[in-house]
């Protein structure tokens, strides 16, 4: 391979020749008529963030949602964390029976569920392990903090994001995987 | 008004002899022999103008370019005796030859 | 009278001292340093930087960011200057305002119209050359006084290319001294407009035609003289830190980030008169009144064409290693320019 | 600020003391020397280089690793076996999912479980998909380490594509997560096939204009040919892999000359790229050749992906049988392997990680003997380590 | 002594100056894991661009810089250098802890050789959650900074005594 | 004339201060930037001599080129920074000595002989097409064409010279 | 006084105009920034560990020689600048002079170039 497949052209120049059009296919992003007016800002591959945002996909890490009512402390999330960054604590409560006439059940209630997302290694181990559907992977990626404290979201915080879980995708062809649905 | 320029070149002329003689640091006294050649010039210019002769700027720059030359010659000089004896100092340049 | 004003009307309207003539002129000479320079950063560093990566570049900042080079200064202004302990005070702090000053002597001569220019000096283009130089200087001294083993390196760096390309450019200038005949740009542009190609006089004769070779030269040597990529060892990011510029912050390094940008202009500006013709149009008439107004944005666009080349280059190229940078200019530039100049004498006295 | 603990403040002290007597007794003979690193621009992590000069030629080189030691054989001790295959994307940060992989194969070969057809498709091309992700990043890299900035944006203007292409499979961009011992945690998303293919080919364009804006130029070729260059022999005893090796002219690759470990190269035709020359050319040059091969690799695998389950029958609680494996495969740096010594229980009992960089690195020093200040960055950047990956 | 630190500024002219300070972050190249990769999407591709919010990832020295993405991993051994380059970088100086590593030890929180928490080294300005943290993210962190610096009383930054992190 | 005069004294006060300076600083690299203001002193001086070309020539060739030069060789022989050696030998006393009675003798003999004479009024150095330098380039084309081609063989001399020296040994 | 006088007066003028207005912006710079000493602030930069030694290295003789080159190929175009002005006049007579004298020196640069001075030693 002593010399390049197919440079004919100095290199130098060919070099020149890329930038160039790249900078032109920027400026003058083609678009039918309009093209000979300059548009960058849609000739850019740049989304402008503040002002308009990506979607990521639905399957992206952003943060842990919290569906309360269906989580029974069952700690295994805590339990299979490799952070140990989810905090658990509950009591035993009554409720009335299902049936009328029948026994009052037995439930656990949550008192405190906090995920430390300073430390969370996103892995997605806890929403993995939950049996009963109570955690749920959001895209969303907006949660900076100027103190470190604020990072630690509890279960308010977490239920929050609930909003944000969007629906599972559909699998591609030749799949046999069962599409599950988020409990609203 | 002539001598006046006359009178700066001889002082700058006697500075630089001084400190060709009196410095130790071989690139100090190249200095020095820069002052002396621009006294010169500065005179030579001088007595141009007096003369209303372009000889006096013609010299000047042959000067200069001979001063170039010294120069370049001069530092290799000091670099050969600083190279074979970590020190451009002339006092011991002098004591052992070459 | 003075050597002419910056605008006879300036001169007619109020009859001013010659002091504050001067005073006023020079403050003309700073805005126009300042100017180019801010619009070189903002048009070339910034937005076509950013276009040919497929970005944007600055847009906060104001519409499309057109405030960000307000902002920068600001920021600068208010940013602590630090001088290391081991460097020598005073030379450190001397250092910016020696390369600052020898690239606003380079604008002094510049002519930006008939009567637009700021001292029109017999000996021109040679002056440049002169004045240029100096800021090697400022550039040793800052690698040295900076005690940094970076700003040392890119210190001696920086000299030994700029002096490696200061010699190329003057011989190419030379070529256009030897067809112009005379050192003063004002003549050298008047020679352009008057010239002729062996008696085809169309569009006049701007150097670019018949000095090609030296174009170029010019060209890359102003490349080199930016301490540019491909030329940019002395500030070499990835090795050298930032070279000789390593130790410094706050307002000194904010000189010599405008020192670097107000030489692109000046050298785009000197290449513009020298071989595209200065301010003057084909088929307008030299001398006209109105030359003074349209003379100075006629130089600018041919400036910032200059100017595109130099970035384009830029923005696209590795750099070169040290000594392939010096072989270049030795082994390559230099004779390159010697056989340009002999040409250029033969066929001088040939017709 | 919070106050620095007592404990911090001894060991901060301690290793201030450290770095000068370094310093120090290099600077006691002639010459100069000069720190590359721990934080210089050029290597993006923090290798630190040491390096002797003579005005501006290298005397005497060491490399200094262990500033991103973080102790991965110790930790994977005290994990699960999920926990380990979170935790070791982050070695080699670039190919995070080719980390996984060989993990996993030797978790599964203690157990004696095969994934099923679909899964091993899927981790092929994903896998693949890591290697462009990684080596696309280093093309642009090596233009900024050159000094041209332009390549870098370039590289990572197409990369996200790859990113997104990954994220939407796994939900991490780059730290994924997903291969479990037996199969995979989840099967493709809808008209992600297509998607893919799409990207494949800008990816190709993207080799294509790489091409022509940095290798075709005649500046790089003369920064780089001749410079650095590793004989067959010595690179072998240095225990190079990969793409540094091939470039040497080795015809050497595990994806086919190795053991099958059960990934679906072997059922798609591809070509290990070589080089005569040895030099910080070839490699790059060899580097280029292997994304395109890549990213046919995918098209490939794409177009005959089998239907199926995605994961094979494992019990919920993962616990390995007591044994030991050794299973490396051909990771995007290189030759990458973990032998996992099992006592049974959730989480292996010890596990030596072999990481293609940390070998790589240990020619530096041979390399650098007598090269020029710039060429460092060069020769680094050719070689192509990753300091997770070094130090672990 | 600058009138700043003296607090002796009309309040128009600090608002200018936090406004000029705001728009020009010159943010020091400086990659320590992982996570310094999706910094340099952050900076480097062209779907984030960073420099439309006025950071400029030029400067290749701490004296030049203003902002410093500490982004991943910090090592035990790793600890000095960046206190020191910390030191090194001119005030107005702002720290960005990216990622949960920098944040507080993340995946190595029980790593013999892993600092937890760079703010027990430097004084953080804005913590980015993730790991890693996705480009938009360390964009709203950089978002979040500027208003921060918008609406920042300099004087009491300036005056000499360190920045309390809470 | 009496504007010059002001200038005159003011460059001649600025060059003789620096000057000592040089000879008597004990830092090379300040030693040599001092020279460095001399000599754009010295430059100035020309100006004042109405000889145009070759005060330009002053800064190119010595601030430009020859003091680069000097620089070069002082960082070449480890000038190390805010270094306070004595950089004066034991017979400084002579030299000095030697450089007063000189100037002394010279002093007599200038003001003695030029005493009286003035310049003329307007200098002048352009006599052809009004240019200094073409005034220059002609007398050098004219009577000192010869010094002019043996200026280029010092040069070539001295450069052979200098890379015999300063390779020898390598 | 004379007209070039004064045109390099204007030079003067304006470059104390220019120290000046920068020393100005200097001043306020110093008004309104802060100042705040710390330990290792004023350390040299040096990848961020102690920096080795005195931050002195012998360069290399190198430099030096193409600093001479270039002084001595300076005074050579100093020399054919006056004769550029006037090349008209002198018709082949000057012509032939100047290509000797840059002949002469370009045998110079070749000398060099066989000494392989110019390869990077
Ligand atoms: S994502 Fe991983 S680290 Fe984060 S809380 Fe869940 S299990 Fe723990
Ligand atoms: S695993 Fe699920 S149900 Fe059990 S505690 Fe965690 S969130 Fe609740
Ligand atoms: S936070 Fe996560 S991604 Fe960032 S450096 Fe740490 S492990 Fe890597």
């Amino acid at each position: 391979m002593a010399k390049l497949p197919g440079s004919k052209v100095p290199g130098l120049v060919k070099g020149l020749g890329v930038t160039l059009k790249t900078m032109a296919r920027t400026t003058f992003p083609s678009r039918g008529i309009k093209t000979l007016i300059p548009a960058p800002s849609k000739g850019a591959a740049t989304v402008q963030y503040p002002h308009e945002k990506e979607t990521p996909a639905p399957r992206a890490r952003g943060v842990i949602a919290l569906k309360e009512d269906n989580c029974t402390v069952c700690m295994l999330c805590a339990r299979s964390c490799p952070d140990w960054c989810i905090y658990i604590e509950g009591h035993k409560d009554t409720a009335p029976p299902r049936r009328p006439g029948g026994k009052p059940r037995t439930v656990n209630k949550l008192d405190r569920f906090d995920i430390d997302y300073a430390l969370c290694m996103y892995c997605g181990i806890c929403v993995e392990v939950c049996p009963f559907d109570a955690l749920f992977w959001s895209p969303e990626y907006e949660y900076s903090e100027l103190r470190l404290a604020d990072l630690l979201h509890d279960k308010e915080r977490l239920g929050e994001w609930m909003q944000a879980v969007p629906d599972f995708e559909p699998y591609e062809a030749g799949s046999e995987q069962k599409v599950r649905k988020v409990p609203r | 008004m002539l001598n006046q320029f006359l009178l700066l070149g001889a002082v700058l002329f006697c500075i630089g002899v001084y400190g060709a003689l009196a410095k130790r640091s071989a690139v100090m006294v190249l200095m020095s022999i820069e002052l002396i050649l621009n006294a010169v010039n500065i005179n030579l210019l001088a007595f141009g103008a007096n003369a209303g002769d372009p000889a006096g700027a013609v010299f000047a720059l042959f000067v200069i370019a001979v001063a170039a030359a010294e120069v370049g010659v001069g530092l290799a000089i000091v670099l050969i005796i600083y190279r074979n004896r970590q020190s451009v100092d002339l006092d011991d340049a002098s004591m052992m030859k070459g | 009278m003075s050597g002419a004003p910056l605008a006879t009307a300036l001169m007619t309207a109020v009859e001013l001292s010659w002091w504050q003539q001067t005073v006023l002129r020079s403050i003309g000479v700073l805005v126009a340093v300042l100017i180019p320079a801010g619009t070189l950063v903002y048009v070339f560093l910034f937005k076509m930087m950013s276009f040919m990566q497929s970005r944007l570049g600055p847009m906060e900042a104001g519409p499309y960011g057109s405030m960000q080079l307000l902002a920068e200064v600001g920021k600068w202004i208010q940013k602590e200057d630090l001088v290391p302990w081991r460097a020598d005070r005073k030379l450190f702090a001397l250092a910016p305002y020696v390369v600052v000053l020898s690239v606003f002597l380079i604008y002094l001569v510049v002519p930006f119209g008939p009567d637009a220019w700021f001292t029109n000096l017999d000996t021109g283009v040679f002056w440049i050359m002169a004045v240029s130089s100096i800021s090697v200087v400022g550039i040793l001294i800052a690698g040295w006084a900076s005690a940094n083993k970076y700003s040392l390196l890119g210190g001696l760096r920086a000299a030994g290319q700029l002096i490696a390309y200061e010699l190329p450019m003057v011989l190419a200038v030379l070529g256009v001294v030897i067809q112009a005949g005379t050192l003063n740009l004002q003549d050298i542009v008047a020679a352009q407009h008057e010239g002729e190609i062996f008696g085809w006089g169309f569009i006049g004769n701007p150097y670019i035609l018949t000095q090609l070779v030296g174009f170029f030269i010019f060209l890359v040597a102003t490349q080199a003289e930016l301490t540019q990529t491909p030329f940019d060892m002395p500030i070499a990011e990835s090795e050298l830190v930032s070279g000789y510029m390593t130790e410094y912050s706050g307002m000194r390094f904010l000189l010599f980030f405008i020192a670097e940008f107000a030489t692109a202009g000046a050298f785009s500006a000197v290449a513009a008169t020298l071989f595209l013709g200065g301010w003057s149009l084909p088929w307008v008439d030299l001398d006209a009144d109105y030359m003074n107004v349209i003379g100075p944005i006629v130089l600018l666009a041919k400036m910032m064409l200059v100017a595109f080349l130099i970035f384009w280059v830029r923005f696209t190229y590795p750099r070169f290693r040290e000594d392939q940078l010096q072989q270049l200019a030795w082994k390559i530039l230099i004779p390159l320019s010697l056989v340009n100049i002999l040409a250029t004498m033969v066929l001088k006295v040939a017709f | 600020m919070t106050a620095i603990t007592e404990r911090q403040q001894l060991a901060y002290a301690e290793r201030q003391a450290a770095e000068v007597r370094v310093s120090v007794e290099l600077e006691t003979d002639e010459g100069m020397t000069l720190n590359i690193g721990p934080q210089h621009p050029a290597t993006h992590g923090t290798l630190r280089l040491i390096a002797k000069l003579d005005g501006e030629q290298v005397v005497w080189a060491d490399v200094a690793p262990g500033y991103m030691h973080r102790g991965y054989e110790k930790l994977t001790e005290v994990r699960t076996y999920p926990q380990v295959t979170t935790l070791i994307n982050r070695i080699d940060w670039l190919g995070s999912f080719a980390n996984e992989v060989p993990f996993i194969l030797a978790a599964e070969k203690l157990m004696e479980i095969e994934a099923p057809p679909r899964a091993r498709y899927i981790r092929t091309i994903l896998f693949e998909m890591a290697r462009i992700a990684n080596i696309v990043l280093f093309l642009g890299d090596l233009g900024v380490q050159l000094g041209a900035v332009t390549p870098a944006f370039y590289a990572f203007r197409d990369r996200e594509h790859v990113l997104d292409q990954i994220e939407a499979v796994t939900g991490g961009r780059f730290h994924p997560n997903f291969d479990r011992i037996g199969g995979l945690k989840d099967d493709l998303p809808k008209g992600w096939i297509a998607d893919t293919k799409a990207v494949m080919v800008r990816i190709r364009s993207f080799c294509d204009e790489i091409e022509d804006l940095l290798f075709g130029n005649e500046i790089f070729e003369a920064r780089t040919r001749g410079i650095g260059v590793v004989p067959a022999d010595v690179g072998l005893s240095y225990g190079l892999t990969g793409a540094n090796i091939r470039a040497s002219g080795v015809d050497w690759d595990l994806r086919r000359d190795g053991p099958d470990v059960g990934l679906a190269h072997r059922d798609v035709d591809w070509r290990v790229w070589t080089h005569p020359d040895g030099d910080s050319f070839a490699r790059c040059w060899v580097r280029l050749q292997e994304t395109r091969e890549a990213t046919k690799i995918v098209d490939q695998l794409c177009d005959g992906l089998p239907s199926g389950p995605i994961m094979a029958k494992v019990p919920r609680i993962i616990k390995v049988p007591a044994g030991e494996a050794y299973v490396e495969t051909e990771n995007p740096l290189g030759a990458m392997g973990y032998y996992i010594v099992s006592k049974g229980d959730l989480g292996p009992f010890r596990t030596k990680i072999r990481s293609a960089s940390f070998s790589n690195v240990s020619i530096v020093p041979w390399l650098l003997r007598g090269v020029y200040v710039p060429d460092i960055i060069t020769i680094l950047a050719s070689l192509y380590f990753i300091l997770g990956d070094i130090d672990r | 002594m600058g009138l700043v630190e003296s607090g002796k500024l009309p309040k128009p002219l600090t608002s200018l100056l936090n406004t000029a300070r705001k728009y020009s972050l010159w943010a020091y190249q400086w990659g320590l894991a992982c996570c310094a990769i999706e910094m340099g999407a952050a900076f480097a591709s062209p779907r984030y661009d960073v420099m439309r919010l006025g950071v400029i990832p030029l400067p290749a020295s701490p004296r030049q810089a203003d902002v410093v993405v500490i982004s991943g991993t910090v090592t035990d051994k790793m600890v000095p250098a960046i206190k020191r380059l910390y030191e090194q970088m001119a005030d107005p100086k702002y720290v960005i802890s990216m990622g949960s590593c920098t944040n507080c030890g993340g995946p190595y929180w029980d790593s013999y050789s892993v600092t937890k928490g760079i703010d027990q080294i430097v004084p953080v300005d804005v913590y980015v959650p993730g790991c890693p943290p996705r480009p938009e993210a360390l964009l709203e962190g950089i978002v979040l900074l500027q208003q921060r610096i918008g609406s920042e009383d300099m004087a009491s930054r300036w005056r000499g005594d360190p920045i309390v992190v809470s | 004339m009496v504007a010059q005069n002001i200038f005159f004294y003011l460059f001649a006060a600025v060059m003789v201060a620096s000057a000592i300076a040089v000879v008597t600083t004990k830092n090379v690299v300040r030693g040599a930037l001092y020279l460095i203001v001399v000599f754009a002193g010295v430059s100035a001086q020309y100006l004042l001599l109405t000889a145009e070309f070759v005060a330009v020539t002053q800064v190119l060739i010595y601030i430009g080129a020859i003091m680069v030069l000097m620089l070069f060789g002082i960082m070449l022989t480890r000038a190390k920074i805010g270094q306070e050696v004595n950089l004066t030998n034991a017979n400084w006393a002579v030299g000095l000595l030697t450089s007063v009675l000189l100037l002394a003798v010279m002093a007599y003999a200038l003001i003695d002989h030029f005493g009286d004479d003035k310049l003329p009024d307007d200098l002048r150095l352009d006599q052809v097409a009004g240019s200094n330098t073409a005034t220059v380039s002609d007398a050098i084309f004219s009577q000192y064409l010869i010094p002019f081609e043996a200026v280029s063989v010092l040069l070539l001399a001295a450069l052979v010279g200098a890379i015999v020296i300063a390779r020898k040994d390598r | 006084m004379s007209e070039l006088l004064r045109s390099y007066l204007t030079a003067g003028v304006f470059l104390g105009v220019a120290v000046a207005l920068v020393a100005a912006v200097m001043g306020l710079g110093r008004l309104i920034r802060p100042n705040r000493p710390q330990p290792e602030k004023y350390i040299n930069y040096e990848s961020g560990v102690d920096p080795a030694g005195s931050g002195w290295g012998q360069t290399q003789v190198r430099y030096y020689l193409f600093a001479l080159l270039f002084v001595l190929f300076d005074v050579e175009a100093v020399f054919l600048f006056p004769f550029a002005t006037r090349a008209e006049a002198y018709d082949w007579f000057g012509a032939v002079e100047a290509g000797v004298f840059v002949v002469i020196l370009a045998l110079g640069l070749l000398y060099a170039w066989k000494k392989k001075v110019l390869r990077w030693i």
